[in-house]
């Protein structure tokens, strides 16, 4: 099925609850309520018609006024998928988590939290993944600064290399 | 050993009249020290080093190569090289039972040589109850291991050193069952004894005396890998699950002497196949001289022995490594029934044909000789699969 | 045995062994130290037997009654230690009294 | 080396030294530590081609054994205190090869929040391998020059336990 | 002489590790100096021309029972608690009751006059164990299987049984 | 028996798995609760290598990150490259010469076959067989002198570029290639001889770590992981990208011979058919590459016009998914990649209760995973 | 005899002496400066959890139990077979070979009772 | 019966398998090693094994460098350090500092790519392992260099035109944007004998 009539399909079951869908050239998306999105992802799995088995993608996108975390979900029997999109508020964003829908969505999901500080509510152990557990801030926000030193470790490093006229610097 | 006293006092060397005993003593000392740094302390050096450029070749790599001709002295570099390495006690460790491990371990690698039949003659003492005694002695390892697994305080070494413990008692059962086929054809418990019984002949090796003792050879010589700790039973130092087994926290001398004690067993394995199965040192009797005799004995037995070495390297180099549960499987239920049976079979046997079949020992000579025919078959089979250019050469 | 070693030699050896062990199951409360301290005491039988059997003109009696000892101990140490693992699984304890008092 | 010079004995000091360095250097056992992508070039270093085990190189898994760690690969924040206290359980005489530009200096990850730019950070580093990876051949190099290096150490006359390094 | 510095030697290896059996506090020590004793009962065999018997106690008691009760101790101790808390019998009525055992031993042995044969020529032993073995030991010989066997058994159904409360 | 240990259970030890640890490949760690022997369970802790590609996509431009998109699947560096330019070929609505294609695709599958070597070499070393590891890896070099040949590196290739490949093939190598693919066949068998049929190879891998197709895409299992379980999918055939339609080729699936279906005992057999569908593909793309450019016009400082897209290759662990978020300006905006071995480790978990700790080696090395690739 | 087994000590105290001549030598030549970190346990580059000093798995130690009775009964068994060649000799040989038959039956029954109450087998499962 | 029957199954196929697997490596003693003995046991350099297009360590041929900096732009991690002053009356470009930070190169091309005239390149030298990351820094100008300024037409200057031949040589290895070449590609081809080196 085509995404835009998945996104149709979607809307008239869910009415207002779709915020909107967005009809770019590339991947055409949709916005959902973020309230709504544990219905509406139960829903698209179960429907026979759409029957999105997998949620093959999970990322968060900081765009600097808000923060989007974006669900491409997939049907390996109907071979279709779909891509979802939740906004969410900047300082302190919360979502409910996926993962008693998809069990993928556990480390996506942690790893979102870890790099940019998404909360997803209900996830089973909401720890970070990647980074140290004391580390500070969350790396994929725009607007992190790295700390000059981890554990005594200085993170900074000068170039050996001493430019002889400073005017030539690019 | 008496005459070589009594010919030394002759000789007069201690005087008049010395104290037998003493006498004895010294002499005896003396031959054991030129036994073990003459030859054990080099061949499991030199096995080390056999093992890697074998191994390497197998792989189509080329080996140590560097260190003296052909890297022959690779063993020294290692062996010099943790004499200069610290030596490091782990805090937690017990450090007693930690410093005591390794004498243990040694101690199961050092009395297996007393009984070793080199030649007719060479043979530091033939007990007549050698062979049992062989097997007494190797099981001094298992106290070792769980010496060295339960003091060092760490968790790779602990599970190895159990896994280890458990193996190799479990394994003394074959081993154990799959020796009497032997004692019951030749009625003796001595190396000697037993190797006299045999002829210098394949046909009249224990080998190839009857199809129960060819099958008693195999068991034992499994269950032996399986007591040494090599491929497929390596489990204990298994590097890709367990770190280094029970001597993971053990460095420099005290890790040198597992590591020898490891590649002297494999020496003594083949020891062990050659008198029971191989014939030992038996030559036809081509010259007068016991002099002569005794060197072409003492070279035909070396020969078998690295050999079977060999065959053990050659099955390392080719086989996966199997599971804990696997292992217990393997001993319990395939070894050790087949030893059972193989054993009463053998009773029956010699009851039947007291002074053994020379027929059969033929008919399993031809047995063999079409088995490695087929062998050689499959090699020359992917040799031409696969358009590798040839190479003799031993060395590179 | 020459050099002066006579049968009062072992006897004693495996006199003192002997005590050793008796005090060992004395004082033990841990069912793997009192079944030590038997095996001590086995051992020292056997010497005395195997002294007996050399001095007393070698027969090999002494030696077959030897060996069935060491039999015997070894069937004992495994139903004893057998035992011991089902306290232990029992009662996370292998503390003899402690067995005893749960075990009523 | 002003102390070695006072000593009597100095040949016979220095030959037993180069006999020493001689059998040491030929008997190097490396720890299993790849980190990153030039963990597969170390891998690929002990295989058929490059065969390392020729200057009598094994690789190790227990740093208890071994005498040197190739840190190959990138060095992350995350790993550098592991890394700290492997190298901290080496028995002594130990040596360190850097292996690759992230090993270096962090290399092309020197714009990363995460990574440790440079191991020499952390561990005193006897080579630098550059390359990203560098090919066996290279790796071999580097550890040539480790032996080159370990030729010119001094035994006989320790200073607090430790050998004396000569001056590289 | 030397047959007593080595007679001596290996007393003093036997009784030494006997009593460290005895008195260490540690369940571990005791267990692995148990070897020692083992060991030096081996050798006093070997003294006592008892070579086949000496090769059945090393492979029994070392290779067997040893290691046995070395699993033991490993599975049920907290091994890092090893000490003997309090003990059953106080350590002085022990040794009394031990001493005065001891004392009067000693005293018979001292003082019965053994009949003591002079010491038979080294024949290899195993084969007259063996004859007798199959002459007139037979019926114990055959027993002894059966024990072993009750005694697997058993040791299986308690392990196994004591289990599935 | 088994009664005893459950209400009789031993006390439990945690043991530490790496991050430094001969089996597990790459920097892993894995807190493993086991009782003796048998696992309760394994709990993965990654991030030991994680080097913030991501991140420094938004720093450096789009033909900037093409070598750091090497370092994120550095076994298979060809399918990063490619999802890399096919991604920002979609966003700038590029159109790749077909040669180009063609010389991608070439690559790519040199690069799987070189992938899935080294996938069950470390198979056959984790098992304990060294000598499958070195043939393994002598059959790498091989591939490697090739490909060095084709973009001057073994490992870390940059071979594309945004719209086609920065070298050309250089003459005489299609020759070198073909003799090479006649070398491979008759090797691959002799592989399987050696190891793979082995007995104790079987015994060690069969019922092991079984995952149920349910299961497999629940927890979005790609590539040979979800193709052991039976399940036939492949996007080289299912969602076409490149030129892979021009040939035919199977998509071997597990079938469960020897054990249950979705054992490691299948994921290791479908690789190793695999490598014999890739020599196909390879045959063919040899013998039908069209002439022409390999490399279209692109503009040095590259901007993309403002949107999104994701784009998905089948590399050698599975559907590599590129999601790239493009501002109009010459850095991405965001770009985050989904792998293969980041979905695999996530199942391990709940796979090792009951195993063993050598079947834990076994489960990790079967489901292939490479420790960048998670972390990135 | 003596002599013989003399040698066995005489290797004994052989051996001990060369490992503890290459002992001396180490303290001679190796450094040595230990500190706290180097002498933590090895964990793979962790620090370590929970104490090593564990209970293990029950399953090795059923194994030894059944080891040491088989261990019995090949000592057992190595005298007779010293012998039997003599006996076939003096032609009671159905005796004697009934004897071992015997013996080694009754001992077999106890390895087959062993393994179909499955405690050969390996644990596998371990429910939570 | 077909317990028994699997019981004696096992034992023929392990048999069998260990038999095949055994014979395989068997036959790999009669194989040549593949080892090549790197640094001194072998006929030739491996450096010069390699194919024309191994990226190993940059070199620069000032002679032929424009002082366009393409180069220092193109580096992606900025590990080029291109310092210049310009003569104000003659308007030449005096090279003062060019710098290559080795140890923190990627040997990715990205550089050479750019290049006009193909002075920065990739050797096919691999050897620079060393004890200290400042040595590993290679300073190509010893003294400031006149930038070279490409002349319309074919270079004259003897000294100049082999260096420079080479440089073009270099980059026509570069797949030309739409060029339209024949399948197999024209180019020169040195790169023959790198299976040889296996
Ligand atoms: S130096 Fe290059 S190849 Fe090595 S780890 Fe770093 S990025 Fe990977
Ligand atoms: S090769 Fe790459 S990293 Fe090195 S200088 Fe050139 S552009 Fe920079
Ligand atoms: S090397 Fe080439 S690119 Fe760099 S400045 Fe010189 S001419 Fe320009």
């Amino acid at each position: 099925m085509e995404p835009l009539k998945i996104y149709e399909r979607v809307q008239e079951r869910f009415g207002a609850r779709v915020l909107e869908t967005v009809n770019k050239p590339l991947d055409p998306f949709m916005f959902v309520d973020p309230a709504a999105i544990v219905e509406i992802a139960q829903y698209m799995k179960d429907d026979p018609e759409l029957a999105m088995d997998c949620l093959s993608n999970e990322s968060g996108v900081d765009y600097k006024d808000r923060i989007e975390v974006v669900y491409h979900l997939f049907s390996y029997r109907h071979r279709h998928g779909a891509v979802l999109k939740v906004k969410l508020p900047r300082d302190n964003p919360q979502v409910a988590t996926l993962e008693n829908i998809w069990k993928s969505a556990n480390w996506m999901e942690r790893e979102i939290f870890d790099l940019l500080g998404v909360n997803f509510e209900g996830h089973s152990d909401m720890r970070r993944l990647l980074m140290p557990e004391d580390w500070p801030g969350y790396p994929l926000r725009k607007d992190f600064v790295e700390p000059l030193e981890y554990h005594g470790i200085s993170t900074v490093r000068e170039s050996p290399i001493i430019r002889l006229d400073p005017k030539a610097k690019k | 050993m008496q005459t070589l006293i009594d010919s030394i006092i002759a000789s007069g060397a201690f005087g008049a009249h010395p104290p037998r005993d003493i006498v004895g003593a010294i002499v005896i000392a003396v031959m054991c020290a030129v036994v073990l740094l003459g030859i054990a302390i080099p061949f499991a050096g030199i096995v080390t080093w056999a093992e890697r450029r074998v191994w390497a070749r197998i792989q189509s790599r080329v080996g140590p190569n560097r260190v003296g001709p052909q890297g022959f002295l690779q063993w020294l570099a290692d062996g010099i090289k943790h004499i200069c390495k610290e030596d490091l006690i782990p805090a937690e460790a017990d450090s007693h039972l930690f410093k005591l491990a390794p004498y243990l371990v040694m101690l199961a690698f050092l009395l297996p040589w007393a009984v070793m039949p080199f030649s007719s003659s060479l043979i530091l003492a033939d007990l007549n109850v050698g062979i049992l005694y062989m097997t007494a002695v190797t099981a001094l390892t298992v106290v070792g291991v769980l010496m060295a697994g339960w003091s060092s305080n760490d968790k790779w070494s602990l599970i190895g050193g159990i896994r280890s413990a458990a193996q190799i008692v479990s394994y003394e059962i074959p081993a154990g069952l799959s020796i009497f086929p032997v004692v019951l054809m030749t009625g003796t418990l001595s190396m000697q004894g037993i190797i006299k019984a045999q002829g210098w002949a394949p046909q009249h090796w224990f080998l190839l005396a009857n199809p129960f003792t060819f099958i008693a050879a195999n068991i034992l010589f499994i269950s032996a890998l399986a007591e040494g700790n090599r491929t497929p039973f390596d489990l204990p130092e298994a590097e890709s699950e367990l770190v280094a087994g029970f001597a993971t926290e053990y460095s420099g001398m005290r890790y040198t002497f597992f590591f020898m004690a490891e590649w002297g067993n494999l020496f003594i394995i083949g020891a062990i196949m050659t008198t029971l199965f191989l014939g030992g040192w038996q030559f036809p009797h081509v010259s007068q001289s016991a002099v002569v005799m005794n060197v072409l004995q003492l070279i035909v037995f070396n020969v078998k022995v690295l050999f079977v070495v060999f065959v053990a390297m050659w099955i390392r180099a080719t086989l996966p490594r199997v599971r804990i549960d696997q292992l217990m499987t393997v001993c319990w239920k395939y070894l050790v029934p087949l030893a059972f049976v193989d054993m009463i079979g053998t009773a029956v046997w010699v009851a039947i044909w007291p002074d053994g079949n020379r027929v059969m020992g033929y008919l399993m000579l031809a047995a063999g000789i079409v088995l490695a025919v087929l062998f050689i078959q499959r090699v020359v089979y992917y040799l031409k699969r696969s358009r590798m250019e040839l190479y003799f050469r031993p060395g590179i | 045995m020459g050099g002066g070693i006579t049968l009062n030699h072992f006897l004693v050896l495996s006199l003192v062994i002997f005590a050793l062990g008796l005090f060992t199951v004395l004082t033990r409360r841990n069912a793997i130290g009192i079944l030590m301290g038997v095996e001590l005491i086995l051992n020292s039988a056997n010497i005395n037997y195997l002294a007996f059997a050399f001095y007393g003109g070698g027969t090999y009696d002494g030696q077959i009654f030897a060996i069935f000892v060491i039999m015997l101990a070894a069937a004992e140490a495994v139903i004893g230690l057998a035992v011991v693992l089902a306290i232990y699984q029992n009662f996370r304890t292998i503390d003899v009294d402690a067995a005893e008092t749960m075990s009523g | 080396m002003s102390l070695l010079n006072t000593l009597p004995d100095y040949v016979l000091t220095t030959k037993t030294d180069e006999l020493l360095n001689w059998m040491r250097k030929s008997s190097i056992w490396y720890m299993l530590f790849g980190l990153a992508c030039c963990a597969i070039e170390l891998m690929q270093t002990g295989g058929p081609r490059a065969d390392i085990e020729r200057f009598g190189a094994t690789p190790r898994a227990s740093a208890r054994q071994s005498d040197l760690m190739i840190v190959a690969g990138t060095l992350t924040l995350k790993m550098a205190l592991r890394t700290r206290l492997l190298y901290d359980q080496m028995p002594e005489p130990r040596y360190v090869i850097s292996m690759g530009s992230c090993a270096s200096c962090g290399g092309l990850f020197q714009l990363a929040y995460s990574v440790c730019d440079g191991v020499d950070k952390i561990l005193p580093v006897d080579v630098y391998v550059p390359g990203c990876p560098p090919r066996p051949e290279a790796l071999t190099e580097g550890l040539l020059r480790l032996q080159q290096k370990i030729m010119t150490e001094r035994w006989l006359t320790k200073s607090n336990g430790v050998p004396k390094r000569a001056a590289a | 002489m030397l047959a007593q510095v080595i007679f001596y030697a290996l007393a003093a290896l036997t009784v030494g590790s006997a009593a460290f059996v005895a008195f260490s506090r540690n369940i571990v020590y005791s267990t692995f100096s148990l070897l020692g004793a083992f060991m030096g009962v081996v050798a006093i065999y070997v003294l006592l021309a008892a070579d086949f018997v000496a090769m059945v106690q090393l492979l029994v008691y070392v290779g067997g029972i040893l290691v046995l009760t070395i699993f033991a101790v490993m599975l049920t101790q907290g091994i890092a608690d090893v000490t003997v808390s309090n003990r059953a019998v106080g350590t002085a009525p022990a040794l009394a009751t031990v001493g005065i055992a001891g004392a009067i031993m000693l005293y018979a042995i001292v003082r019965t006059p053994w009949h003591q044969a002079p010491a038979s020529a080294m024949a290899p032993t195993t084969y007259g164990i063996g004859n007798a073995f199959l002459g007139d030991y037979v019926l114990p010989f055959e027993v002894a299987s059966l024990v072993l066997l009750s005694a697997l058994i058993g040791a299986i159904v308690i392990s196994r049984h004591e289990a599935r409360e | 028996m088994s009664e005893t240990t459950n209400t009789f259970r031993t006390e439990e030890m945690s043991l530490n798995m790496g991050p430094q640890h001969p089996s597990t490949h790459g920097v892993l760690r894995f807190v493993v609760r086991a009782d003796g022997e048998v696992m309760r369970e394994a709990i993965p802790d990654v991030g030991y290598l994680h080097r913030s590609i991501e991140k420094i996509a938004e720093k450096v431009g789009y033909h900037g990150f093409m070598p750091y998109t090497d370092r994120v699947d550095y076994v298979c560096a060809m399918f990063t490259n490619q999802g890399w330019g096919i991604a920002c070929e979609k966003l700038g609505h590029i159109e790749v010469p077909r040669r180009g294609e063609y010389c991608r695709v070439i690559a790519a599958e040199f690069n799987r076959l070189a992938s899935h070597l080294l996938s069950v070499g470390t198979m056959g070393m984790d098992i304990g067989a060294m000598t499958p590891f070195t043939h393994a890896i002598r059959e790498r070099e091989m591939i490697n002198d090739l490909i060095e040949e084709l973009c001057g590196a073994r490992l870390t290739f940059n071979y594309m570029r945004i719209g086609g490949v920065a070298w050309d093939l250089p003459p005489g190598w299609r020759e070198k290639a073909v003799a090479y693919l006649d070398h491979l066949d008759p090797i691959i068998d002799e592989y399987n001889a050696l190891i793979s049929f082995n007995k104790i190879f079987v015994e060690r891998l069969i019922n092991i770590g079984i995952i149920t197709p349910a299961d497999a895409i629940n927890y979005n299992l790609v590539g040979p992981n979800l193709r052991a379980c039976g399940i036939k999918w492949d996007i080289r055939k299912d969602i076409p990208y490149s030129v892979y339609p021009d040939f035919d080729f199977e998509v071997p699936i597990g079938k469960g011979e020897w054990g249950t279906l979705g054992d490691s005992m299948d994921r290791y057999m479908v690789r190793m058919r695999e490598m014999k569908e890739s020599v196909k593909i390879l045959r063919q793309a040899l013998k039908q590459i069209p002439p022409g450019s390999v490399l279209a016009k692109v503009a040095r400082n590259f901007k993309p016009p403002a949107g999104e897209c994701q784009v998905r290759v089948e590399s050698a662990r599975g559907d590599m998914g590129w999601y790239v978020v493009s501002d109009g300006t010459g850095y991405p905006w965001r770009v985050h990649v989904r792998t293969g071995s980041f979905a695999a480790m996530g199942i391990i978990q709940k796979l090792s209760a009951g195993l063993m700790i050598a079947d834990l080696v076994a489960l990790i090395a079967s489901l292939d995973v490479i420790a960048p690739e998670i972390d990135r | 005899m003596y002599y013989q087994f003399g040698v066995a000590l005489a290797l004994t105290v052989v051996g001990f002496g060369i490992m503890a001549a290459m002992f001396g030598l180490q303290r001679l030549l190796a450094p040595n400066n230990p500190y706290e970190r180097k002498l933590m346990p090895y964990e793979c580059g962790e620090p370590p959890t929970g104490r090593a000093w564990i209970n293990f798995n029950v399953r090795f130690y059923i194994i030894a139990l059944i080891f040491v009775v088989f261990e019995v009964e090949v000592a057992f068994v190595y005298p007779i077979a010293a012998v039997y060649l003599d006996w076939v000799r003096s032609g009671r040989r159905l005796y004697a070979l009934s004897e071992i038959l015997i013996f080694l039956l009754i001992l077999f029954v106890g390895l087959i009772y062993v393994w179909v109450k499955h405690d050969l087998e390996w644990v596998k499962k371990v429910p939570e | 019966m077909s317990a028994a029957r699997e019981y004696l199954h096992n034992i023929r196929q392990t048999v069998g398998t260990i038999f095949e697997g055994m014979a395989i490596t068997a036959s790999h003693f009669v194989r040549k090693p593949y080892t090549v003995q790197y640094p001194d046991r072998m006929p030739v350099r491996v450096q010069d094994t390699l194919p024309f297009r191994y990226r190993g360590i940059l070199e620069v041929d000032l002679e032929i460098c424009t002082g366009c900096l393409a180069c220092e732009r193109a580096c992606p991690i900025d590990c080029i350090v291109i310092a210049m002053e310009k003569d104000p009356q003659t308007k030449l470009l005096t090279l003062s500092q060019f710098d290559i930070d080795i140890a923190k190169c990627m040997f990715c091309g990205l550089c050479s790519e750019p290049c006009p005239t193909g002075s920065i390149h990739h050797t096919t030298e691999f050897e620079g392992a060393d004890y200290s990351l400042e040595s590993l820094i290679r300073r190509f100008v010893k003294d400031p260099v006149i930038a070279y300024k490409p002349k319309k037409g074919p270079e004259t200057d003897p000294r100049i035109a082999p260096i420079l031949n080479r440089g073009m040589r270099y980059l026509d290895e570069f797949a030309q944007p739409g060029g339209d070449k024949p399948p197999g590609g024209d180019k020169p081809t040195e790169e023959e004998g790198a299976e040889e080196s296996a």
